[in-house]
């Protein structure tokens, strides 16, 4: 019998595991506690693996900037943007972003741009950290 | 089966599907078993369709082009390379080499994070959750890679219709080659972990047989016809993008010195040795890639106006890593298409499972339907079936009731 | 697969030849990609409903084909269905497509089963009957294929007449619960843009003038179809 | 008046015995997932995850099927666990001796050793799920084949002990006065290297652990025995799995490694009691860890199939020459 995975499992106990701890280092007794914490500053998170350069992340607007042209609009293949007639101006609903920064090439200004940050779960799909304006 | 114990030889019905471990999306399968033998198999896809097609044809090539990223969670530029090629056919659109060339490496990294995903897969259907983790280590670097590209792990969103939306620039070459270095390094040990195991080898020999005719009267793509003899691949068959600048040949499980059977065994020694043919292919491009733009038309307002004017009607393909995949489009001077047809590669695939899994065993069933390395869908609320009755329920039900069931419970 | 390959001009004349004006339409589509340039094609052909059987059959006596897939297009009058092969596969850079089209009367969509001919096309037989709603004749498997049970009778996702989904079925799902009594944020007025990037602005503006601006409520807005 | 006291002494030190049991054994599956996540370069969960897992499940509903056998269905997961704690009050811990040791044999041992899985094939058939039959039908068919190889252990076992002249070759209290290798020769020796490693093989396929969880794999059966179990049911035999583990391990140490620290550093009294079981312990976590967790994390799953021509055909054989040849020792011995 062959069983070449025996020498490489007695070869891995001896090596750091490949987890990252995330987020934190240990298992905190309660993970929804310990990000509480986080929240108000009394702990750190264990950062997640780093994002490359040029990661579409949360959308950016800026908003003085905009011209409410709507070509994004007509691009986002997702509906997740939507029109302010009153200031013509956008509004858009990052739990419907998907992502694919197609706004961000056709914005003849330039007003909108993607970050490297991702950690956006949450509970409501419309709370204030979900919609940029 | 509350009337004892079935004898040996009473046919009894085993349901798999469509939520079960043993898949990883959701399809239906009804086995008649006799015994722990699978004697009638029959399934039914489509349980979570999510009519992409008509979402399609009410959108512009541009927005769908984004949503082609979506059709599958694994292949993040097929669809869009498929499809992007059947626009570029109707509006007479002529692709920049250089961004040809950057289309095929995604393309191969795309192929390698899906086969070394699917061994994973396949290897965690054998119990063998160890080399499921192993390959699902490895795999990152890929995925990191693609990342470092692309900006995203999964829906990369490169492809655009007419080019690609991002560069490789020769800043970006060390990196890309450092990974091509370590799956050169790390295939031998691959092949050995997955060939030379003598559970994984009893295991996956003479199962899921699928015979040569079979596999090409039931058009069977990629692997799972390559695994059959049948010399099928896109890339080489049909000079395409920059493919047809490249010397490459279909991989047959002759290429790893064994016969050609048919079974799971030769499935994977298909995949694992065209993760080495990616790897090669991408060396090449990334050395021969010519210079230029990256788009036909960089301002994306006259691209879309371009499609509108266009009438006509073509496929486009590519050879995803699980086999051709075919989307068709036809324009009629609206800003949407007016038809557009997705033919993925399990499409074809799927039907080979039933000459696959009559004849046997339970405990292979598993390892046989993946070993197609099936891609449906993955999105879908829960459905109740009680009796006759089905209905959806939504998230804030499931939590309603889970509510009340706490309450119950901390009552008593 | 050990016959002579035939070239895309040789196979139209042969199918010509057999069948005379049951084809019409034929065209090839030459495309040439990448560095090198290298050729590849596809092979249109309209031919009529009669004739389907004989013309795959004529197809598996050239090569045996592999059927990609049966499409379908709603034109208006009348529904077309492409049946969609490719032929020699294994033979590098030799493959080339070839695709029947054939024309169907919404009043007559009946169509033969090639599942006899080529027994992988029966799912994709299946998928036509029930998203084109044509009638596939001796299907040996007439099941919906992706479509669920409870599926209402007589609606086909993929026609565009009244046989379509009907709007009481879509569900717009992105518009479900958004606020819509959320106030408009401030907007502070900025000075037109100064120096730089003035030039590549002025370019864009006109671009838009010159194409059609972005519509505004003149598409029928996009809808998502819900997850059934 | 006496008997009273030690009928007294008895239960109390059950009692005591099998809640210790019970703990080390859930601890034996957390270090068992610790050393097997470490095996594929994971973290894992901490030492006290079985812990947290138990507490979780005693916490939650029991749901009966709407076409199980409630009263089966029910008594299942108890029968499994009681069972599994009476082996353990049979085995000698340390320098300690058993606490039922004069009630009963190794024959009797093996008999309860095969309650536990005779339990989960009976709660399996009165889930009235078709996976929970299917898998209530591979662990009967796993059970027969591995019932082979461990008689020819036994046997091997009693007969060194009958034929060194030993009373009692069946009492497991006199396995462990005798060890075992002391009574062979160089051909026993390696026929006791065999039987070993039969035992290593056996011990998986007793737990239900990969390569021999057909009667569970996940991905087939979705748990198969124990797909409709939830609850404080399942919990059950969560515990009942630990208790086993450590039963299986403390097994193989009375029968193979009988050794103690006590006499090595001249220790008496409690102290020697203490050692002697956190030596056990020790020799417990190791055997579990070599024939347990090395095994499940580096092969694949087998089906039920090679299952039983492994243990009939290869293992059986080997028992059976393993049994022969130890045999063929002390009858040689015997005659020079």
């Amino acid at each position: 019998m062959a069983l070449p995975m025996i020498r490489e499992i007695f070869a891995q106990v001896f090596k750091r595991p490949a987890t990252n701890p995330f987020p934190a280092r240990f298992l905190p007794p309660s993970v929804t506690e310990f990000l509480k914490k986080v929240g108000a500053g009394e702990a750190t998170i264990n950062p997640p693996v780093a994002t490359p350069p040029n990661f579409r992340g949360k959308i950016v607007y800026d908003r003085d900037g905009c011209i409410g042209c709507n070509l994004c609009i007509r691009v986002c293949p997702a509906h997740a943007i939507e029109f302010i007639p009153e200031t013509k101006r956008i509004r858009i609903y990052v739990a419907q972003c998907i992502f694919c920064s197609q706004c961000n090439d056709i914005c003849p200004k330039g007003v909108l741009t993607m970050s490297p940050e991702f950690l956006l779960a949450t509970e409501d799909r419309f709370a204030e950290s979900q919609i940029v304006e | 089966m509350s009337e004892g114990t079935p004898t040996k030889k009473a046919p009894y019905v085993v349901p798999i599907g469509p939520i079960h471990p043993a898949l990883k999306e959701p399809v239906q399968f009804l086995f008649d078993m006799e015994g722990e033998v699978v004697k009638k198999a029959d399934f039914a896809p489509g349980q979570a369709h999510r009519g992409i097609e008509w979402m399609g044809m009410r959108r512009n090539p541009i927005q769908i082009i984004h949503m082609t990223d979506r059709i599958c969670g694994i292949c993040g530029v097929t669809h869009s390379f498929a499809f992007a090629r059947a626009i570029e056919q109707i509006v007479d659109i002529e692709v920049p080499a250089h961004a040809e060339y950057i289309r095929v490496i995604i393309a191969e990294f795309e192929r390698i994070q899906s086969h070394l995903l699917w061994a994973g897969v396949a290897a965690h259907e054998l119990g063998f959750d160890t080399l499921f983790y192993l390959a699902w280590r490895v795999r990152e670097e890929a995925m990191d890679v693609i990342e470092y590209i692309t900006g995203n792990r999964v829906n990369y969103g490169l492809i655009q219709v007419g080019g690609v939306r991002r560069d490789i620039t020769p800043e970006q070459h060390p990196t890309i080659q450092k990974c091509l270095d370590g799956y050169r390094d790390l295939l031998g040990k691959m092949l050995n972990l997955f060939l030379k195991d003598t559970t994984i080898a009893i295991r996956c020999k003479d199962c899921g047989l699928l015979s040569f005719e079979e596999a090409r009267n039931l058009c069977t793509v990629g692997p799972t016809a390559r695994a059959s003899g049948v010399p099928k691949d896109v890339r080489v068959d049909y000079p395409y993008s920059a493919y047809g600048d490249l010397d490459i040949s279909p991989i047959l499980p002759t290429a790893y010195g064994g016969d050609i059977n048919g079974d799971v065994y030769d499935r994977i020694v298909v995949r694992l040795l065209e993760v080495a043919q990616s790897v090669e292919i991408i060396e090449t491009c990334l050395k021969e890639m010519p210079e230029g733009p990256i788009l036909w038309e960089p301002k994306l307002p006259k691209l879309l106006s371009a499609c509108k004017k266009a009438q006509g009607e073509a496929v486009g393909r590519h050879e995803a890593p699980r086999g051709e995949c075919l989307h068709y489009v036809a324009m009629d001077g609206h800003e949407a298409p007016a038809m557009w047809k997705v033919k993925a590669s399990s499409y074809s695939n799927l039907h080979s499972w039933i000459p696959m899994l009559e004849g046997e065993q339970l405990a292979d069933v598993p390892i046989i339907v993946a070993s197609i390395d099936p891609c449906l869908s993955c999105t879908d609320r829960v459905a109740v079936i009680r009796g006759a009755k089905r209905d959806l329920m939504t998230k804030e039900d499931l939590h309603q009731l889970s509510v009340e069931k706490t309450r119950r419970i901390q009552g008593c | 697969m050990n016959e002579t390959i035939l070239t895309p001009q040789e196979l139209i004349d042969r199918f010509t030849t057999a069948f005379g004006k049951s084809i019409s339409d034929q065209r090839i589509q030459i495309r040439a990609e990448g560095v090198k340039k290298i050729q590849n094609s596809n092979i249109w052909m309209t031919i009529t409903r009669d004739i389907l059987k004989p013309a795959i059959s004529m197809l598996k006596e050239i090569s045996y084909p592999h059927l990609s897939v049966i499409s379908g297009w709603d034109v208006g009058e009348e529904l077309r269905m492409q049946y969609i092969f490719s032929i020699y596969f294994g033979e590098r850079h030799g493959e080339y497509m070839v695709i029947f089209t054939v024309p169907l009367t919404k009043d007559d969509l009946v169509l033969p089963t090639i599942s006899d001919l080529i027994p992988g096309a029966l799912f994709t037989e299946r998928e036509k009957q029930e998203m084109f709603g044509v009638t596939i004749q001796d299907i040996p498997d007439g099941r919906r294929l992706f479509l669920p049970e409870d599926f209402p009778e007589g609606v086909y996702p993929l026609r565009k007449d009244e046989t379509g989904v009907p709007d009481s079925m879509i569900k717009h799902l992105w518009q479900v619960k958004r606020p819509t009594d959320r106030p408009a944020p401030p907007v502070t007025e900025r000075e037109e843009e100064p120096k730089a990037g003035a030039e590549d602005t002025k370019v864009k503006k006109e671009e838009k003038k010159g194409e059609n601006p972005p519509p505004e409520g003149k598409k029928p807005e996009a809808e998502v179809k819900s997850d059934e | 008046m006496l008997s009273m006291d030690i009928l007294l002494v008895t239960i109390l030190a059950a009692i005591g015995l099998s809640i210790i049991g019970i703990a080390l054994g859930l601890i034996l599956l957390g270090i068992d997932r610790r050393i097997s996540a470490r095996m594929q370069a994971r973290i894992g969960p901490p030492l006290r995850q079985p812990f947290i897992d138990l507490k979780k499940l005693l916490s939650k509903e029991n749901v009966i099927p709407e076409n199980a056998i409630p009263s089966l269905f029910n008594a299942a997961p108890i029968v499994a666990l009681a069972s599994s704690i009476v082996v353990l009050l049979y085995l000698p811990i340390g320098s300690m001796m058993p606490i039922l040791g004069g009630y009963g044999d190794l024959i009797l041992v093996m008999y309860l050793l095969a309650v536990p899985a005779l339990a989960m094939v009976a709660g399996g058939f009165a889930s009235g799920s078709p996976y929970a039959t299917v898998g209530a039908q591979r662990e009967m068919v796993s059970m027969i084949a591995y019932e082979l190889p461990l008689a020819s252990i036994v046997i091997a076992v009693a007969w060194l002990l009958y034929s060194s002249g030993v009373a009692d070759p069946f009492a497991l209290t006199s396995i462990v006065a005798n060890p075992i290798w002391s009574l062979v020769g160089p051909l026993g020796v390696v026929g006791l290297i065999i039987l070993l490693l039969t035992f290593a093989w056996v011990s998986p396929a007793e737990l239900s652990k990969i390569p021999f969880d057909t009667p569970e794999a996940e991905t087939e059966l979705a748990g198969g025995v124990l797909v409709e179990y939830s609850g404080k049911n399942l919990g059950l035999f969560t515990v009942a799995q630990g208790v086993k583990t450590l039963v299986m391990g403390g097994l193989a140490v009375a029968i193979f490694f009988p050794w103690n620290l006590s006499p090595l550093f001249g220790l008496t009294g409690y102290v020697a009691l203490t050692v002697d079981a956190a030596f056990f312990f020790a020799k417990v976590i190791l055997l579990m860890i070599l024939s347990v967790t090395v095994i499940r994390t580096g092969l694949a799953r087998f089906r039920i199939t090679h299952v039983v021509t492994l243990f009939w055909v290869w293992l059986g054989v080997a028992g059976l020459f393993g049994l022969s040849l130890v045999i063929l020792d002390s009858v040689l011995r015997g005659w020079f």
